[in-house]
């Protein structure tokens, strides 16, 4: 069951004219020209229990992406493949806001848009996750949260899924008898496969305007906005409008030629990050 | 998407014969619920939706009462024997964010400030699934709250346009979503130019998209005129009644 | 936890005394006669993708029943026999007053009736429902959605899982090794085994008054009901009664003696709605 | 009900000695817990069920008041260790079913009318299952309603009778039911001539079930008898106590 | 989320002056002394279809205690021994204040207080519950079932679980192919092996007083409380704080030496109740 | 706690080469999360925890108003990542009872009674856990609650003390708590000397445990001196800022 939402950020509606009129002079409230990222970090290996992970800052919007392999049973339509897993909770300690309990509508479609912008574009190569085919394969669980929202949680987790992804290493694991798979978490054999780069680029629609990475005050402020997955060789991974308002099809057009623009850029941050993290060779 | 073993499409023309740029069959029927304010029965070839909605009414919880407008509820659900392998009734993540995208396609068309404090409830139920269960859950969810006489700018007419065998194809079934390579729902409010609802599952050019959004905008204006004519039906049969 | 319901449907307690006054001269305020029924129209075949299925209206009322036959594995104290598992959902395009949810005690109480007229008169030949004795079994899954509420959900009900088991086909199902079993729905290689025709014939009491398939309005006004499982031979295969009154010796021997007269009659028309449905040779 | 393998019944003698129509030793207790407004322990042979009353009192929820009469809320469980194998403590289909008739079997002698807006709540611990647990829980939680002093037309005594080899018992106990072909549980307000409770999981002829009525009478009289001796003996040890 | 508690029970807080004064004095408004538990009463072998049961008053609190064997698979890192598993349920028999559902916290922290004296100090003997070693053991549950609560639930249900487990029969097991067990319960092999007796004692803190055995009224008063899990040959075998408030230094030293004291007489009281039980030669 | 068969201690030393009254290394910092009044990061080790603090604010749930005083509540989380294996999401009764004992470790020192009405809120996320996860996450919770302006009557820190091989050791972590025979989590408020938190995982003598909570005293005297540091770190770096 979905619902308008009920709980406003209190950005006074007022405030919706300011914006406007200074977003008609290509500037932002916060100083951000309309295609500008707030400033982007991440740490990778931040998790000493995870077999991948990364802190992200993105402005004050904090995510943090963990990643544990875990021996599973592969579904019968992909025998040979490893199970992609991803979950994201929007954790208590990130908005007054958000309450504990399992994840909402908000935090399931930021998961499903993520997935399937990895899925489509097999970002992972989930064929090298077979352990026995058929019978025993790689569970790659991905966990995202959000520890602190301000705004464009998207675009935060999907960088951090894949700076985590890129710099899993896999465990050691031995066959058994009886299609038994013993992990030995001590030893990394390899890392975890990554065919291409992908991510997502969020393009807010405010009246009129176009603009990159929301804030939260943006964010309360917008009528839609479109989720554009891209990967690093220039081609639409996945699509998501979101939010009560509609787009034109001038606006979707111009919204996705900004998403692959940006897409680069941001996929460029996230391979620099993974550079620090040690190899397994 | 998995990788396309199977030849789907043969000299032009798809695996139930139809060509590219054909829609399936298409039926709608409105008011066929008593208990419901408005209810519809859309079927896009085996896909069948029912949708009702209830309301402008109290809201079922009073935090959910919104001071400037109606509230919207939406559930897409799906019936335990609508799917090849039985569905258990608990919702699904799927059918959480479909829930959230359809209302999301119909709430720019519904004139909600007109009902401050209500609730509008549309409730609606995939009886059976052979592919575009969302689209055309959109289309019928958009006839029941016409039926139920709520005001809204414009209808919402829904259909999801595909990549088969390297060809851009309208209106895809389940089996053309199961071994294609791109399913992108659209929905849009016709009069008005407005895209509500834009989805893509798998990966396209550019170029590829714009063809699709064609595409799929050709068949949204059939799909659109045959809603219009379902109500023009029911207004006139019921004036024959008088 | 049950409790008296709070959600009245909204018939002023006015009413009943009209009501009342009407009954005693043998009609009711919808013009039916005591023992008359709504007209009754059930097609079978609905659902495509369900083994079996029948969409009944009974006047206004309308519920959806679809079968589905999967593989499972046999309960400990039935190793041969098919599992029967019948689940009833309150739909909430049914009514104003159904919210989504579990199956609320009403609708856990309509589906165990139903169970229990079918399973003691061993309507269903479950016995015919083994794939691998002791090991696997079919599990044959009855699902009745209730989809518009006028009234005696339960006699709607209990004609549909009869209609749609009765034109239920079982799949072809090749056994593999290790117990494997392999399931092609394109294939069909017999109808269900029905042993006899069962149904329920609800009696409400108003009053000293004792009518068949009370209406929504009806059923606001009613002290209780009994709700009687007769089979195509004539003998009770299940009592129930239910709401807040309670019945006398002699008016449930009445009640009795009308839903013996009535399942008949019901039992007819189900059979007849049978008949255009394809057989598998 | 399977079928009936095991022979049950011997020289007109049952598995454990009884008659056809005689009760199992029936104990019953009133004012077992001290923080119940009310409460019974009341054994039908092995079967001990225990039940509770709180009430007339604020209803839990808000919604749950009702402007003309008190709602009564009740609860039927199995402890975990109560049944051969472990019961999960979650609530069964079975047990929500069992709550609600037990509730309707009690609701037509309450005098409910005299508390509006209160709840009266009654919690039903079956603590040893050996067949009968519904019946044995309505008899003890008319008790317990007695016990707390809420006004009652009469009370409720309920028993169930069952067809074994063919035969027409009282008072059925697991075994019996376990391998028997009809159960039939019955519950009565004697005084008034109400029946509250009537179920059967069977197949009986009109014939037997005329017959299995008028044992379940007979039975529900001397059970009557019994908990109005519980109750007076109650009564005359506080008098006592002054 | 675990929060401050809001239902309170009805004492008027105007009591505790009066309670402070008369502690002070070294008696309690109850009469006892701070030393003194309410009359103990344990009838084992309560419940026919349990294994073993006890049914504990302690002055007008009433625990129930079952206990299950059933078949189970043990842990991978306890492969030889059996699963011990306990819980509680606080009855909404027990108080006007208890609803159904799911264990609350409380409920929760008594079972893992009692669990843990239980399996740190090998009170049972689960080495003796394998049943075909590193495949089939058995599962021990323990469900405690508060009935009637006046407070110090604690330590009557620590010795209701207790003098069950000294009362358990462990029924016959047969093993058969492809590690399948049949059990009849019917016949009974042995006693549950018990190492060695282990209860809960429970010190309360009202202003500078310590008392044992708190009533109701007195939780209701209390600052906090010290659960002290004792075993018969005079060690600590687990601890905790519990309540609001705290301890000084010098309190705890004394709350432990009351618990280790009143420990020895509770289990004396115990093992006398387990004595009239039947015994498995 | 299995049986010690791994030699954890050698020659004075543990297995990571901490003496045996020595802590991990400690680091925290305040102020971590935006959204929040208060958050703080603390490790101990590898154990990372982060705690945020919203409040005095309206409670999320009307009864939990209390009248003379704020509400404290308090969750304590594992994150899925956080463990060996992965943790499942859902609230597991380990988390259940130290989300309570935490929350009890912390109101002896929160002056609630200056905000009636109100709730403040505690939410603790274990990120990364190598034993002394309960611990660590009183220490932060301890911060982030100073960092909200909550006012205390002192800070709480805590540290646990194990038995490991025979020896009384201090701040275990993972491997020592799994090898070791008993586990001591103390939290006090050190100005105040009131122990908030005891708890004992295992067997120990009436003379080890004197010996054991002597040992903790003096762990949480280091941490509160750490503590005390950090909250004046970020006031002075404050100060410089304006």
């Amino acid at each position: 069951m979905s619902f308008t939402p009920t709980t406003e950020y209190l950005v006074p509606k007022l405030k919706l004219e300011t914006l406007l009129a200074i977003l008609g002079r290509g500037v932002r409230l916060n100083g951000r020209r309309l295609d500008e990222y707030r400033p982007i970090s991440i740490i990778t290996d931040y998790i000493p229990n995870a077999d991948g992970s990364a802190l992200v800052k993105l402005g004050n919007t904090q995510v943090l992406v963990g990643i544990k392999l875990e021996v599973g049973t592969p579904y019968p339509d992909t025998p040979n493949d490893g199970n992609l897993i991803i979950n994201a909770e929007f954790m208590p300690t990130a908005s007054p806001i958000f309450e504990p309990g399992p994840p909402d509508e908000n935090a399931i479609e930021l998961a499903r848009v993520i997935d399937r912008g990895i899925r489509e574009s097999r970002a992972v190569d989930l064929s090298k996750l077979a352990l026995i085919p058929g019978k025993r394969v790689w569970n790659l669980w991905v966990d995202i949260y959000v520890l602190d929202h301000d705004g464009n949680l998207i675009d935060a987790s999907s960088m951090g899924v894949l700076a985590a992804l890129s710099t899993t290493k896999v465990p050691k694991a031995e066959i058994k008898e009886n299609n038994e798979v013993v992990i030995d978490k001590t030893v990394r054999t390899s890392q975890l496969s990554i065919n291409k780069y992908v991510t997502t680029v969020t393009v807010a629609k405010i009246g009129e305007h176009l603009l990159v990475d929301p804030d939260l005050e943006e964010e309360s402020l917008m009528d839609a906005k479109l989720i554009v997955s891209v990967t690093d060789d220039g081609l639409i991974a996945g699509l998501q409008k979101s939010g009560p308002g509609y787009f034109t099809e001038e606006e979707l057009m111009k919204a996705i030629s900004i998403g692959l623009n940006k897409g680069k850029e941001l996929i460029d941050i996230i391979k620099g990050s993974v550079q620090a993290s040690p190899q397994v060779v | 998407m998995s990788k396309g073993k199977v030849k789907l499409i043969d000299n032009g023309l798809r695996h139930d014969g139809r060509k590219l740029d054909e829609l399936r069959t298409i039926k709608m029927e409105v008011g066929i619920l008593k208990s419901a304010n408005g209810s519809a029965l859309v079927e896009y070839g085996k896909t069948k939706v029912i949708a009702a909605v209830y309301g402008p009414r109290e809201p079922q919880m009073k935090f959910m009462a919104l001071p400037n407008r109606a509230t919207i509820r939406c559930r897409y659900h799906m019936a335990s024997f609508s799917t090849h392998e039985r569905k258990s009734p608990a919702p699904t993540r799927r059918e959480i964010e479909l829930s959230k995208v359809i209302r999301e396609a119909l709430e720019p068309v519904i004139l909600s400030e007109l009902y401050p404090r209500t609730s509008i409830d549309i409730f609606i139920e995939v009886i059976n699934a052979d592919g575009g269960t969302r689209t055309a859950s959109i289309t019928a969810a958009s006839l029941a709250l016409a039926d139920a006489g709520i005001p809204m700018k414009d209808l919402v007419a829904s259909v999801a346009v595909g990549k088969v065998d390297g060809y851009l194809v309208l209106d895809i079934d389940e089996i053309e979503d199961m071994y294609g390579s791109a399913d992108m729902p659209v929905a849009m409010a016709p009069a008005l130019g407005r895209i509500t609802l834009l989805q893509l599952n798998g990966v396209l050019t550019s170029e590829e998209f714009i063809q699709a959004l064609n595409l799929a905008k050709a068949g949204i204006k059939q799909i659109y005129e045959i809603q219009k004519e379902t109500l023009k039906r029911k207004y006139l049969t019921v004036k024959v009644e008088d």
